[in-house]
């Protein structure tokens, strides 16, 4: 049974997830954020599953779609949106960006925005532990999509965690899309998780529309992970409930019905409706909730709106450690 | 962004003024109707494929709407979307190029090159080479480049000098609509591999294009503008900023000459020293980071080839050595513009 | 069964790989290759087998251990001899050697020294067959390795084939071992062949020793091909008898009693003990067709060791179809 | 091949002869026991493992023998041999070095850089800044490069140029024994990725080291012998066909500067510069191919910052714009040699 803490701890994990989401194309579409960005709503359950097992010591790899892992992974909203809209408060100091939020005091490897390279960083974390001996407490987690499942280099991260056996979980968020590519045009196998036999690995297929599933399926393989039994694959089937980027129209090429279908499933209701028929956590609880929830998004938008830009000379800082050569260029 | 672009030669034929991404479109549909052996492939260039009748639905129409509108017209067998593996699907491109085919790669956003990058240099660039001339590579790569749209570090890169370094390679870098049609024309019918370098900041941009089917003959740039005081060479957007600072620089009664390369590798080296050897002064700019640069490379040639004709120091004016920031304020720093152009021409006139 | 002219052809083949081997390496000792080179001896029945089932239309990708490949595709062992030897008569002018021999005009793709990257390539020459519309008569094989088998870009391409249904078959020899690396630590799967319902595609483990085994299992494979089924993976077990390459000594990392064991299964002895047993073909024949492919190669070696040089000014040459800048460089 | 290579300092300090490769081990096996946080990776740097005892054998020893013997001493966790799969273990390093550890990439032939190339540039390079400098990239990598060795094409590149132009990335030509053990303990040491690349030609030479540990500054170049009449500027293998051209070149009564610039990015424009302002005339010689080189990054520098001090032509010594060849009568012409450059020398000193 999972304890009330974590319970409550899940469900402010989706809920702000989904509202920072929300938030942040509002945002978008005002012009206060830069370039793309990429929701992730409609996912919650994948990111808050996972990482309910995890500790600031534990490691994950990000994606383009990286805001539900960090906010999972205990980053901070307001930096979030203060680095999404480009601004020097933000984690990157508004180097970054929606697609590269990264905070290493969290465990946060920094979200990629080259589809499938962050997947062997986790790999790479998961080495340190198990160079340092310290396996038990630090573990990694790749995230990635079903459209990332066709790169090269996770067949390659899969095969060395394997040999290596080191502690690392494989999460593979199939939203059933990568950009308008429908994952049964891409990728060749039904189900992506039954690729963990080619690696000598467990593969499990999760719904990841419900917490639960994901929180436990995701507990057998971090258990598995620090105990130095190595790695596990699993595939979370999940619907992004939005475009690819803010701008893109789901309806070129996929059904209403099918989105109506996924958000029946939809993780923050299905969470609420349990814990309420179960009397986990009562309704008012989760009203409170919510509204502590608001707030701090209201907050975090407002933190991101009168947060200043870097200053001008921050453009040469942070290259390099250490650079004897003038990076400024030749003007 | 939408704004006038003049580099247009203003043809006397019939053509009309259209921007730099329908120029590419229009060129791509001219090219698979030209040769059977063309096909594209790259990731979403269709994009989308009904659940029920597996029918392709072009809701992408590729990054950038660069294929919009050629599946329905050619075909999944000629406008082929692939998953997400670069160097799988450029390495079949290859394959397909050593087997007869023209294939013209889409690879969305030019960073994504490193990923197929050993297929480009170990085996598009050399195969010709180290089987000792049985082959030839017909193949074509596109892709968007350079900073100034809030991409950030990832979406962002320029290294164009990376692909032009390589031999066996060509590089084209376009400037605007009418350069992209030739250029995009003739790299899909030569038989070796091409990278055409699309530069977001330009494809929006219009000129004047022809109507008629051309080709810009790949290793020759074009003067933008004649001048008698200083030579300024730019190359895709980096032309656009120097034509701009070209302007401010007549208002300071300095006459400017600006050549737009157009290629890159081969390298127009002829049309550079003609106009050093006549305004005996050169500025290079370049949106690439500037260490073993295209921009490098023309400094080393008018310095080598030019010397006695120059009158000052060799100046390039480059994006700095850092990666590509997010935040606005920086990036507009980052990208090269005509203010900088400008103090960097009077720094060397002696103003 | 086998028809007797298709069987004097396997034989021929794989002793002229044999010896086509034996000669190279002696001739590398001596002095007269350069650089390094990579016997196939012990493997032959894979390429034999295979391509057994080829024509000049059919197209292979091969590797650094290509020359079997190659005799197999029906190239001429002189001017492969003499490309070794760096001779202006060699298949690539001298320009490739033993790593990049070439011949188009026999659907022969060239040999690739960076393992694992001509894989796409054998899919490249498959789609241009289905493209045009010639599956029936051109199919393609990409031959590659054990260790090759780590590369991510093996995964992509038999992702892509497989969703392509390109006729194309992989054809992995795991002859146990990557240089040094024996293949049970490299690779996290006992059978590479398993690996093949990654992909919803046939996947056949085969012993490489055995030309018969090899070429029944081959013949399905590319007769699923030539329908327009699709991809087939067979991963061909055998054994290497000398080194990764000519100065390799491989007592340093693999025992010689399991060298002997797999001599024991020599595909060339099994080969004459089979048909001189079930009286396919005599044995003065066998005899008379050895003496025949002594002589051809003893003639390779002379015409390699008398040909010529490329002249200087060739290290200009077909780099480019056309290029109007000087390659010269700057002397 | 195991030719005296005269590069050393020659310094008053106990030490020996040894070969390049030699020292490369030597400091492996220092910098793996000064700090227990670096360890190597790469394919067969142990090289093999008894079926039975799953120990490993060195059997190998790492190609070129460069880790020979260490995991003896430091066992499988220091010394992990990899599967074939570059990006993913360069991938994994990066991983590593962003969460404390200081990994060691042995990347074998420099030119499988290109299959872990998106790992180096969009991760390693990149990771530090576009982060906000939050974490730092502790990677050191290594490879062979270079012709003269019947390679052929797939296995000769000296592509140190496109490295050299990334941003973020460091890289460290050195060119004898000495030089290699100061900047590979240096690289090691070195909070930023740096790519040490090992010119196949100098591996076996031998120079003078001390037996004492030391580290030479990354960014600094040096001086191999001093003359007054030209600057020859070299890498890596190149300058020792510098150093050679310069004796000869005494003999024509010609009195050379070389300076060896052992590191190309950071780049030591100081020394260039200085040594321009004596000779007035400098040759560069690089074995990596031309366009956009560091060659042209050197010439670029002087016709930029010494421009009134040149009294002559910028000239480059290069490999030409094409792959390597195999066959050894050709890929002698590839590689530039001492001839090369006495003949440069002699056209711009009008001789
Ligand atoms: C190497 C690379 N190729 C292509 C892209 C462009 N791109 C960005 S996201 C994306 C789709 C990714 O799909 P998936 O892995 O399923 O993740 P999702 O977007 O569904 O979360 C693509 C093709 C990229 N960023 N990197
Ligand atoms: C990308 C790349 N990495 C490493 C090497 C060095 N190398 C050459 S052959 C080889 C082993 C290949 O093993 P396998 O694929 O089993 O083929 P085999 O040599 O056994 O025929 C290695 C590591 C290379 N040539 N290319
Ligand atoms: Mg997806
Ligand atoms: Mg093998």
């Amino acid at each position: 049974m999972i304890n009330e803490e974590k319970l409550i701890w899940m469900y402010q994990t989706m809920y702000r997830i989904r509202l920072f989401e929300e938030s942040m194309l509002e945002q978008t579409f005002k012009g206060n954020s830069m370039g793309v960005t990429h929701p992730s709503d409609g996912q919650e359950a994948v990111p808050t599953g996972i990482c309910a097992h995890l500790t600031d010591k534990d490691w994950i790899g990000s994606t383009h779609r990286g805001h539900g892992h960090c906010i999972a992974k205990g980053l901070e909203t307001d930096k979030m949106m203060a680095e999404i809209m480009g601004k020097f408060t933000g984690n990157c100091k508004g180097k970054g960006g929606s697609m590269h939020i990264a905070d290493f005091s969290k465990g946060m490897l920094g979200a990629n925005a080259i589809v499938g390279a962050s997947i062997p960083l986790a790999v790479g974390a998961a080495l340190t532990a198990k160079y340092q001996g310290k396996e038990k407490e630090s573990i990694g987690v790749a995230f990635f999509g079903d459209g990332a499942s066709s790169q090269g280099v996770l067949h390659e991260s899969m095969n060395l965690a394997s040999i290596w056996k080191l502690p690392v979980i494989f999460a593979c968020e199939n939203n059933q899309y990568a950009e308008a590519t429908p994952s049964w045009y891409a990728v060749s196998v039904e189900d992506i998780a039954d690729r963990a036999a080619s690696y000598n690995i467990p593969g499990v297929v999760v719904d990841g529309m419900d917490v639960f599933e994901v929180y436990e399926a995701a507990g057998e393989a971090v258990k598995r992970a620090r105990e130095g039994k190595g790695p596990t694959l699993l595939e979370l089937k999940t619907y992004r409930y939005h475009g690819h980027f803010h701008a893109d129209q789901t309806e070129k090429y996929r059904k209403i019905e099918e989105e109506k279908a996924w958000r029946k499933r939809d993780c923050i209701l299905s969470f609420e409706k349990k814990v309420t028929d179960q009397k986990l956590i009562s309704k008012t609880k989760l009203l409170s909730i919510r509204k502590e929830i608001e707030e701090e998004i209201g907050k975090a938008v407002d933190f991101g709106l009168s947060s200043p830009l870097p200053p001008e000379e921050t453009l040469y800082d942070d290259v390099y450690v250490n650079y004897p050569n003038d990076l400024r260029g030749l003007r | 962004m939408d704004k006038k672009n003049k580099l247009g030669p203003g043809f006397d034929v019939p053509g009309k003024e259209i921007r730099y991404r329908d120029a590419f479109n229009n060129t791509l549909r001219e090219e698979l109707e030209y040769d059977k052996n063309v096909f594209i492939v790259g990731e979403d260039i269709s994009g989308g494929f009904d659940k029920e009748t597996k029918e392709p639905l072009d809701a992408w129409g590729g990054p950038f709407a660069a294929t919009k509108g050629l599946v329905q017209d050619f075909g999944v067998n000629r406008i082929m979307d692939a998953p997400i593996s670069e160097a799988g699907f450029v390495g079949a491109a290859i394959g397909a190029a050593l087997t007869g085919l023209r294939p013209v790669v889409d690879l969305m956003y030019f960073d994504f090159t490193t990923i197929a990058f050993d297929q480009l240099l170990s085996n598009a660039a050399k195969s010709r080479y180290m089987f000792g001339g049985q082959t030839k590579v017909p193949l074509t790569l596109f892709a968007r480049s350079g900073g100034g749209t809030g991409h950030a570090a990832q979406h962002s890169s320029a290294f164009y000098s990376i692909l032009a370094h390589i031999p066996g390679l060509k590089v084209v870098v376009p400037s605007d609509a009418y350069s992209v049609k030739g250029l995009l024309s003739a790299a899909i019918r030569d038989d070796d591999p091409v990278f055409v370098v699309n530069d977001k900041k330009v494809i929006n941009m219009t000129s004047f294009v022809p109507d008629e089917n051309y080709q810009i003959e790949l290793g020759k740039g074009r003067y933008l503008k004649r001048g008698e005081d200083i030579t300024l060479v730019g190359m895709s957007y980096s032309s656009v900023v120097c034509l701009e600072a070209s302007e401010k620089l007549e208002k300071l009664g300095i006459s400017a000459e600006v050549v737009d390369l157009l290629s890159v590798s081969p390298l127009d080296h002829e049309i550079i020293i003609e106009s050093v050897k006549k305004t005996n002064r050169i500025v290079i700019v370049d949106e690439d980071n500037p260490i073993a640069s295209i921009a490098s490379e023309v400094a080393a040639i008018v310095s080598d080839k030019a010397f006695d004709y120059l009158d000052a120091p060799v100046k390039r004016v480059t994006a700095p050595h850092t990666p590509v920031p997010y935040s606005k304020g920086l990036e507009d720093v980052y990208v090269p513009d005509s203010n900088d152009v400008v103090s960097t021409v009077k720094s060397i006139l002696g103003n």
